[in-house]
């Protein structure tokens, strides 16, 4: 079939006109491939970017009946896409039309007019070369399911799904205990605006139990995840002897199931034998919330307690960003009490990130709390032994201790996270996809991570996260809408491939998966982005990057070295 | 590693070690403890060997578990048994060292499955080379039979890859024929799995027989071997470093690609090299030949070599199938295992040693490769890169 | 033999460029006008993951005097790793250059980001002077490559 | 599409933008108001962001990019709010776009201004430590990359002097002296307010000599100087002379204790820059001082620990008691120890991490956006759901620094967490 091929160069103005040779571009590129099957039209234009540019090449498509296309202008950092939605416009395929970067990579950079003008027309025929090895590449559309599963009912889980479910959007909680409400629910009140935390709590609990559009499941798991973004199918099953499984369709799974307290026993340098009077935060939030006072076993009040901040930082690595304030709370629920009770809070760094943070603590240092740094600490039963910032060591006896344990990954985060392609950081908490600029996403494009399971972090945080979120959902799954994969993805020689996995092994995205029957790879292009790892990473050659071939990488590489 | 690796299990003793390892497999065999057998059994002309799988224990008799010659590499043999993936038959295969290591790569890239494998390997003086054997077969079984009798292990009548190969003993197998004992020592069979030590148990077996002695041989022998390896490799070097012993060493090369078609480690349905893709017009060419004053067809034959050497030498275990392929006798497999064995140290990997280790190209780890970056650092300020 | 192009050689060099920093790069270096060596031809790519090494080797056999592959910093994948595959893939191809001694300094690779258009010249032009004073790569003299 | 269906988002930083995408995204016309002539907020100023160590504008230019080329968003550069009125789902809003002199249209960017411009003056967007002309973009690689004018700095615009030096070299005719303000009217249903903070201005602390000797720097003036598209082009040398510093100083909590909060992201920044010095000066004396070290997340603490072997961390109990003084060569820096001991260090340079504070527009657009100010001066979140992104007025969200000091990562979960809102909101006035 006779192809007409459309070069057009812009002058970018001055720009690429004044640095290169037009002319001789021009007159080198008509006398390129004449063949008889090749039909080559040849213009320069002044600037093609323009309005009037626009549709000067739209017309010039349209009036050639053009079967490819070249620019040859900036960089397609610029304008690629200007010069597709021209293509749009017409009857070519906008994967049959190339840019060529005349002017970032020649005009602008050489400052020989000669040797531009002979680079560019190096490029020009590259990109010619290229594009008759270029295929017509179409978008598919694909069906979504705007449902959710909401995985863990605690804070953010109830956020995120209050936030999603509406007449449009059904949502899926489910929640490995019999209740809801997670740590928070335990916690008597809150930072640093001191509300009611319980009852604000309660107060979701009710309203997702009673929402029309949100199915609640309590003692149930999720027990395999299949599909992608918009089309996932998720098994469930309820907890112990009944064992009942559920299937459901959802188009995104959030993931919030949270956080646990490290168990004091597992730090020896802070010995507690049964009975001491030795209690974690939250101990005393539950003491609190029982009680409304903190006092001793025996019910009365004690004279003089110490808290300990930070236990367990070093061992897990990380600072778990709510203790400090946790422990100031406690600090100064105690001396409200009874201001004659001797407070001392043995800390190693202050962590009061929050604007409101410090106002709190010089409140309640204010009201007598003594802060003691210190280099290093232990405890034996009620005798805590510490290292002051002068090296000194000291002993101190008190008749009730509240450590601060660092908070770590629930449970079952590991086998949570296989299940759903998520890798795992360092610490054991969930991997966002990308720690700046992605932090609810993860590799697994569609299912999300909100909460303290993405790493230790108070209430408005997890609640923040919760709703950002629900947001990515929101705009990623309109109802009644589709969604448009990634084009350019990899796709499977069947002839070729041998089964070797290798690709599936390079993939970042899991969009790689093994036909056992046929025994090859098969791209699941609705995950695919496109990069090419599988194709640079086949030793058989059997993938191929659409419009990144090598046949088409070739084309360009022959061009560079005539 | 199954049992206790310091010892092996004496068994009933034939006059003929081939004999005795045959005995050992048929009684296996009607024990049920193997569905099948996959051995060497000379071909009816009477120059060759072929692999031939087999049921029935009366065949047997006609197999050679010590074949003198490799004309078709095991592990080819056992990615046609697996194609279809893991056979729900469990079949005992007796294979030198090299051919267990090309198995155990090859279950790597998931182009053999060994999970109803038993594979047998023996202490292996080496293989004879085809052509020699063909001119005078019963000379050469007589005198590769002396050679295991004699426990003669560092011959030259063998292959050249043979004479320096160090992996000649316990492979990544599942049992093992010590037969590189001292003087007049029996032969023993060693478990290296759990498969085979549950085998061995199977059998009542008792591993009572202390290897000290035999293990003291094979470092002996290893040790000379390497010596030998070392200096082939200088001879090797000659021949491939820099364009033009590169060229002298290929220009014999007629394109025929039999090295990759012979090799057990290429598994590709289409070599690259041989597809469309890696070709150019005819007007390219014609530029090229311009340039450089002619171009010589069949075309881009270093490129197949090196390009193979940069896909495949990760993964060479030096059984020396491509030699014997090779109808110009360019030595590839002295070439191709000296490649491999830089490639692998740069990896710090070792082909088919053990089926845990991980294919370089399928993993990688962060903080890695230092090298590289000193390169990239040093190259980019200007001074010459260290060798 | 000696051919007139050997005395004034321009070289051929072959960039291979990832789409999100080093192909950046390159344009801040063209919009900062900086001079680039006329002799290095760019060839975009989405990740340097993508360059394997049939396509390194071909373009080497075919007569590159020099071939880069450039990409994000390490960690900075805009496609989570696909650099650190370049890495070992490179790393291997640039072993097998080097044991048979066929120049392994023609095949370079550079992690460039997208804000560093100062460094993306600077390397490449310092690529371009260290090929020169290594003159043609020798396939392009080898009549019988 | 109703106008209840479009949205106003004032500040074109890391939140702005992530907000904008995602709006558009989900089919919502965005107006992105920036007062700068360049998108891309605080986060670009930087080489490379903690904890990843990872390059800023490898992370954020496709960001931009997707910003500028969504049909979906409208940004309008050297804008500023001037008014909203009316209530969730029908604000009318008008936005003082200020003239750029250069149309966004017609010019493609090449340069080709700069150098006939005879004016020449401190770049404010490089902290001044490099030079820009009247016509400029802020730094190489700026998005949108157009040029704008300086009219308080142009000789034509200024009326000194008759000058076309840039419209004469500007071959599409993209320069028009003669632009003039603008007033636009547009009608939203909702706004997000994420105008970003500013760093405390170090002078004010005189005990730190700041701006009285040389050696002292802010951390965003490091940043620049660190920066390989920055002034220096990354060569990290002293003002006065162009020698590298043998020795600095890093004083963390500047600030902390008059603004009274903590800003939970100097530590880690000046543990980067910590680690800039080390790795790009080699052999270089390091010194971090600190009351409280705040790592707040599950990565930053290994962070620090790799940091730790680099530098010599100081511990000093009390805020008041560091300060610095010296000459042209030299800096001391005084400090109490931890045993009230009196101390002093001798360093070449000193980089002081200032705190977060509100932008200087924050108090004018609270006002005209209606909304309340938090005590330190911030955007003040309404906090009745336990969010951070509702204020006191329906409709009117806030995120990323505007409301309070926060690294990238939780700016941007605000913003999405705004952009959440906004779509709850929107859908909820539209069923209405």
């Amino acid at each position: 079939m006779k192809r007409k091929i459309g070069v057009y160069i812009c002058e970018c103005g001055p720009n690429i006109a004044d640095n290169v040779h037009i002319n001789k571009i021009l007159e080198a590129v008509s006398s390129f491939g004449e063949t008889d099957d090749i039909e080559i039209v040849v213009k320069s234009y002044k600037l093609l970017c323009s309005g009037e540019g626009k549709e000067y090449l739209k017309n010039e498509i349209e009036e050639n009946k053009l079967t490819h296309l070249i620019v040859a202008a900036c960089s397609p950092r610029d304008h690629n896409s200007t010069f597709i939605n021209v293509c749009k416009q017409t009857s070519l395929n906008p994967y049959l039309y190339r840019m060529i970067n005349i002017r970032e990579h020649c005009a602008w950079i050489v400052h020989d007019k000669e040797q531009a003008t002979e680079r560019a027309i190096r490029y020009i025929r590259g990109g010619l070369r290229r594009v008759l090895f270029q295929t017509e590449l179409y978008e598919k559309k694909l069906d979504i399911n705007p449902d959710v599963l909401v995985v863990g009912g605690g804070i953010a889980g109830l956020e995120v799904a209050l936030s999603l479910a509406s007449p449009q959007r059904k949502v899926f909680l489910i929640e490995k205990k019999e209740i809801l409400g997670g740590y928070a629910a335990l916690y008597q009140s809150l930072l640093p605006r001191q509300q009611e935390a319980r009852q604000e709590v309660q107060l979701k609990i009710k309203e997702v139990t009673n929402h029309p559009h949100i199915q609640v499941m309590t003692h149930t798991r999720l027990d395999q995840m299949i599909g992608f973004l918009g089309n996932f199918e998720v098994g469930v099953s309820s907890i112990g002897d009944s064992g009942t499984a559920t299937d459901m369709k959802v188009g995104a799974i959030v993931v919030a199931t949270g956080f646990s307290m490290t168990a004091i026993s597992n730090f020896p340098q802070f010995r507690v034998r049964d009975g001491d009077e030795v209690y974690s935060a939250l101990d005393i939030e539950g003491m609190l919330s029982e009680k409304g006072q903190i006092v001793r076993r025996s019910g009365d009040a004690p004279k003089s307690v110490g808290l300990i901040h930070c236990v367990g930082r070093d061992e897990r690595g990380y600072c778990s960003r709510i203790c400090c304030n946790a422990m100031i709370k406690i600090a100064g629920q105690i001396k409200a009490q009874d201001a004659s009770i001797k407070v001392s809070a043995f800390i190693r760094d202050l962590c009061l990130p929050d604007k409101m943070d410090q106002d709190f603590f010089k409140e309640v240092k204010a009201q007598g709390v003594e802060f003691i740094r210190v280099q290093d600490i232990k405890s034996d039963g009620l005798r805590v032994q510490y290292t002051g910032m002068d090296m000194h060591s000291v002993n101190a006896d008190f008749d009730m201790l509240v450590l601060a344990p660092a908070m770590e990954p629930a449970e079952g985060t590991a086998g949570l996270a296989s299940d759903l392609g998520i890798p795992l950081h360092e610490t054991g908490f969930y991997q966002e996809a990308h720690q700046t600029i992605n932090p609810v996403a993860t590799a697994t494009d569609g299912v999300f991570v909100v909460g303290a399971a993405h790493g230790p972090k108070g209430i408005t945080d997890s609640v923040l996260q919760a709703q950002a979120a629900a947001a990515k959902i929101m705009s990623m799954l309109i109802p009644g809408e589709k969604i448009i994969p990634e084009v350019k993805v990899s796709e499977v020689l069947e002839a070729f491939c041998m089964g070797c996995k290798t690709c599936l092994e390079v993939c970042h995205y899991g969009a790689i998966v093994f036909d056992e029957e046929k025994s090859i790879s098969v791209v699941k292009e609705a995950i695919c982005r496109g990069c090419g790892n599988c194709a640079g990473s086949c030793p058989s050659g059997a993938i191929q990057l659409k419009h990144f071939t090598n046949p088409q990488i070739y084309q360009e590489v022959i061009e560079a070295l005539r | 590693m199954g049992a206790d690796p310091h010892c092996g299990a004496e068994i009933s003793v034939e006059k003929e070690t081939g004999k005795t390892i045959l005995n050992f497999l048929k009684h296996m065999l009607n024990q049920k403890l193997i569905d099948g057998l996959l051995m060497p059994v000379m071909v009816p002309s009477g120059d060759s060997y072929a692999w031939i799988l087999m049921k029935d224990s009366t065949l047997v008799d006609r197999a050679n578990p010590l074949a003198p010659v490799m004309p078709v590499q095991g592990a080819k043999a056992l990615k046609s048994l697996t194609r279809k993936g893991k056979s729900d038959m469990t079949v005992a295969a007796v294979m030198r060292p090299c051919e267990v290591k090309a198995a155990v790569e090859l279950s790597k890239l998931s182009q053999v499955n060994l999970d109803q494998l038993i594979l047998v390997s023996y202490d292996c003086p080496g293989a004879i080379p085809l052509e020699m054997y063909s001119q005078d077969p019963a000379g050469k079984e007589s005198h590769f039979r002396s050679m295991i009798e004699g426990k003669q292990f560092e011959e030259d009548s063998v292959k050249p890859v043979c004479q320096f190969c160090t992996d000649f003993s316990v492979p990544a197998s599942d049992l093992h024929f010590a037969l590189a004992g001292e003087e007049g020592s029996k032969p023993v069979i060693v478990s290296c799995s759990e498969k085979g030590s549950s085998l061995m148990d199977k059998m009542g077996l008792k591993t009572s027989h202390d290897l000290t002695p035999w293990e003291n041989r094979v470092e002996e022998i290893r040790k000379a071997k390497s010596k030998k390896r070392e200096e082939i490799y200088k001879t090797v070097q000659h021949m491939v470093e820099g364009f033009d012993n590169l060229l002298d060493t290929f220009s014999d090369c007629i394109g025929c690609h039999n090295c990759q078609s012979a090799c057990p480690i290429c598994y590709c349905r289409q070599c690259y090299f041989d597809s469309k893709e890696a070709r150019p017009e005819a007007r390219f060419l014609l530029e090229q030949a311009e340039k450089r004053g002619g171009i010589s067809f069949p075309q881009d034959k270093i490129l197949f070599h090196v390009g193979r050497m940069s896909h495949m030498s990760l993964s060479c275990v030096s059984c020396g199938l491509c030699s014997d392929a090779c109808p110009v006798s360019i030595p590839v497999a002295r070439i191709f295992s000296y490649v491999g064995s830089q490639t692998q140290k740069a990896f710090e990997y070792d082909a088919g040693k053990t089926a845990g280790e991980a294919l370089p190209m399928k993993e990688y780890k962060m903080d890695e490769l230092q090298e590289i970056h000193e390169m990239i650092k040093s190259a980019e300020s200007g001074e010459v890169p260290h060798e | 033999m000696e051919k007139a192009s050997d005395k004034h050689f321009e070289p051929r060099i072959v960039g291979f460029l990832c789409n999100w920093c080093t192909y950046a790069a390159a344009d801040l270096a063209g919009s900062s006008k900086l001079d680039i060596s006329p002799t290095f031809t760019v060839i975009r790519v989405m990740c340097s993951s993508r360059v394997d090494p049939n396509m390194v080797m071909t373009t080497f056999f075919n007569g590159a005097d020099g071939i880069l592959i450039a990409g994000c910093h390490p960690g900075d994948c805009h496609y989570g790793k696909g650099n650190y595959f370049t890495r070992r893939r490179y790393a291997q191809m640039k072993k097998v250059l080097e044991v048979l001694k066929l120049d392994p300094e023609r095949l370079h690779l550079s992690w460039i980001s997208a804000a560093e258009g100062n460094r993306y010249a600077e390397v490449v032009n310092a690529f371009a002077d260290k090929i020169r004073g290594l003159g043609p790569n020798p396939v392009n003299k080898h009549s019988l490559f | 599409m109703s106008h209840g269906d479009n949205v106003l988002i004032v500040g074109a930083g890391i939140a702005g933008m992530e907000a904008s995408l995602m709006l558009a995204k989900s089919g919502k016309k965005v107006y992105l108001v920036e007062k700068l002539p360049l998108i891309g907020g605080n986060t670009i100023k930087n080489e490379e962001s903690f904890p990843n160590l990872e390059c800023s504008t490898c992370m954020v230019a496709p960001i931009q990019q997707a910003v500028l080329q969504d049909p979906n968003i409208e940004t309008m550069t050297l804008s500023t709010v001037k008014k909203i009125e009316g209530e969730a789902g029908h604000f009318n809003v008008s936005v003082l776009k200020k003239a750029r002199y250069v149309s966004m249209t017609d010019c493609i960017g090449c340069g080709m201004c700069y150098d006939p411009c005879p004016v020449s003056f401190s770049n404010e967007w490089e902290e001044n430590l490099g030079e820009k002309k009247a016509i400029y973009v802020p730094t190489a690689g700026s998005l949108p990359n157009v040029p704008a004018i300086d009219s308080s700095r142009c000789l034509n615009l200024t009326g000194q002097k008759e000058c076309n030096a840039c419209a004469e070299a500007c071959m599409f005719g993209a320069i028009d002296l003669t632009e003039a303000d603008a007033t636009i009217d547009i009608e939203v249903g909702a706004i997000i307010l994420a105008i970003g903070s500013e760093l405390l201005d170090a002078s004010k602390l005189t005990r730190y000599g700041y701006g009285r000797y040389p050696g002292v720097y802010t951390s965003m003036e490091f940043e620049r100087l660190f920066a390989s598209n920055g002034p220096t082009a990354g060569e990290i040398t002293l003002r006065n002379s162009e020698k590298q510093p043998r020795s600095v100083a890093i004083i963390h909590c500047v600030g902390r204790d008059e603004t009274g909060y903590c800003s939970g992201i100097c530590c880690m920044h000046s543990f980067k820059h910590a680690h800039f010095l080390k790795h790009k000066l080699g052999d270089v004396k390091l010194y971090n001082l600190y009351s409280d070290i705040c790592v707040p997340d599950k990565t930053y603490q290994k962070f620090f620990e790799d940091i730790k072997k680099e530098t010599q961390l100081i511990y000093h109990p009390s805020f008041k008691s560091v300060s610095v003084d010296g000459d042209e060569e030299m800096l001391t820096v005084h400090y109490v120890d931890a045993s009230e001991k009196k101390q002093s260090i001798a360093v070449e340079m000193v980089i002081l991490a200032s705190a977060v504070v509100p932008g200087g527009d924050a108090k004018t657009l609270a006002g005209i956006a209606g909304i309340d100010l938090d005590e330190k001066g911030f955007l003040a979140s309404r906090n009745d759901r336990l969010g951070a992104v509702e204020t006191n007025r329906d409709g009117v969200f806030i995120a990323g620094c505007a409301e309070g000091p926060k690294d990238i990562q939780n700016s941007v979960i605000q913003a999405e967490s705004a952009v959440g809102r906004v779509l709850t909101c929107l859908s909820a006035n539209s069923s209405v």
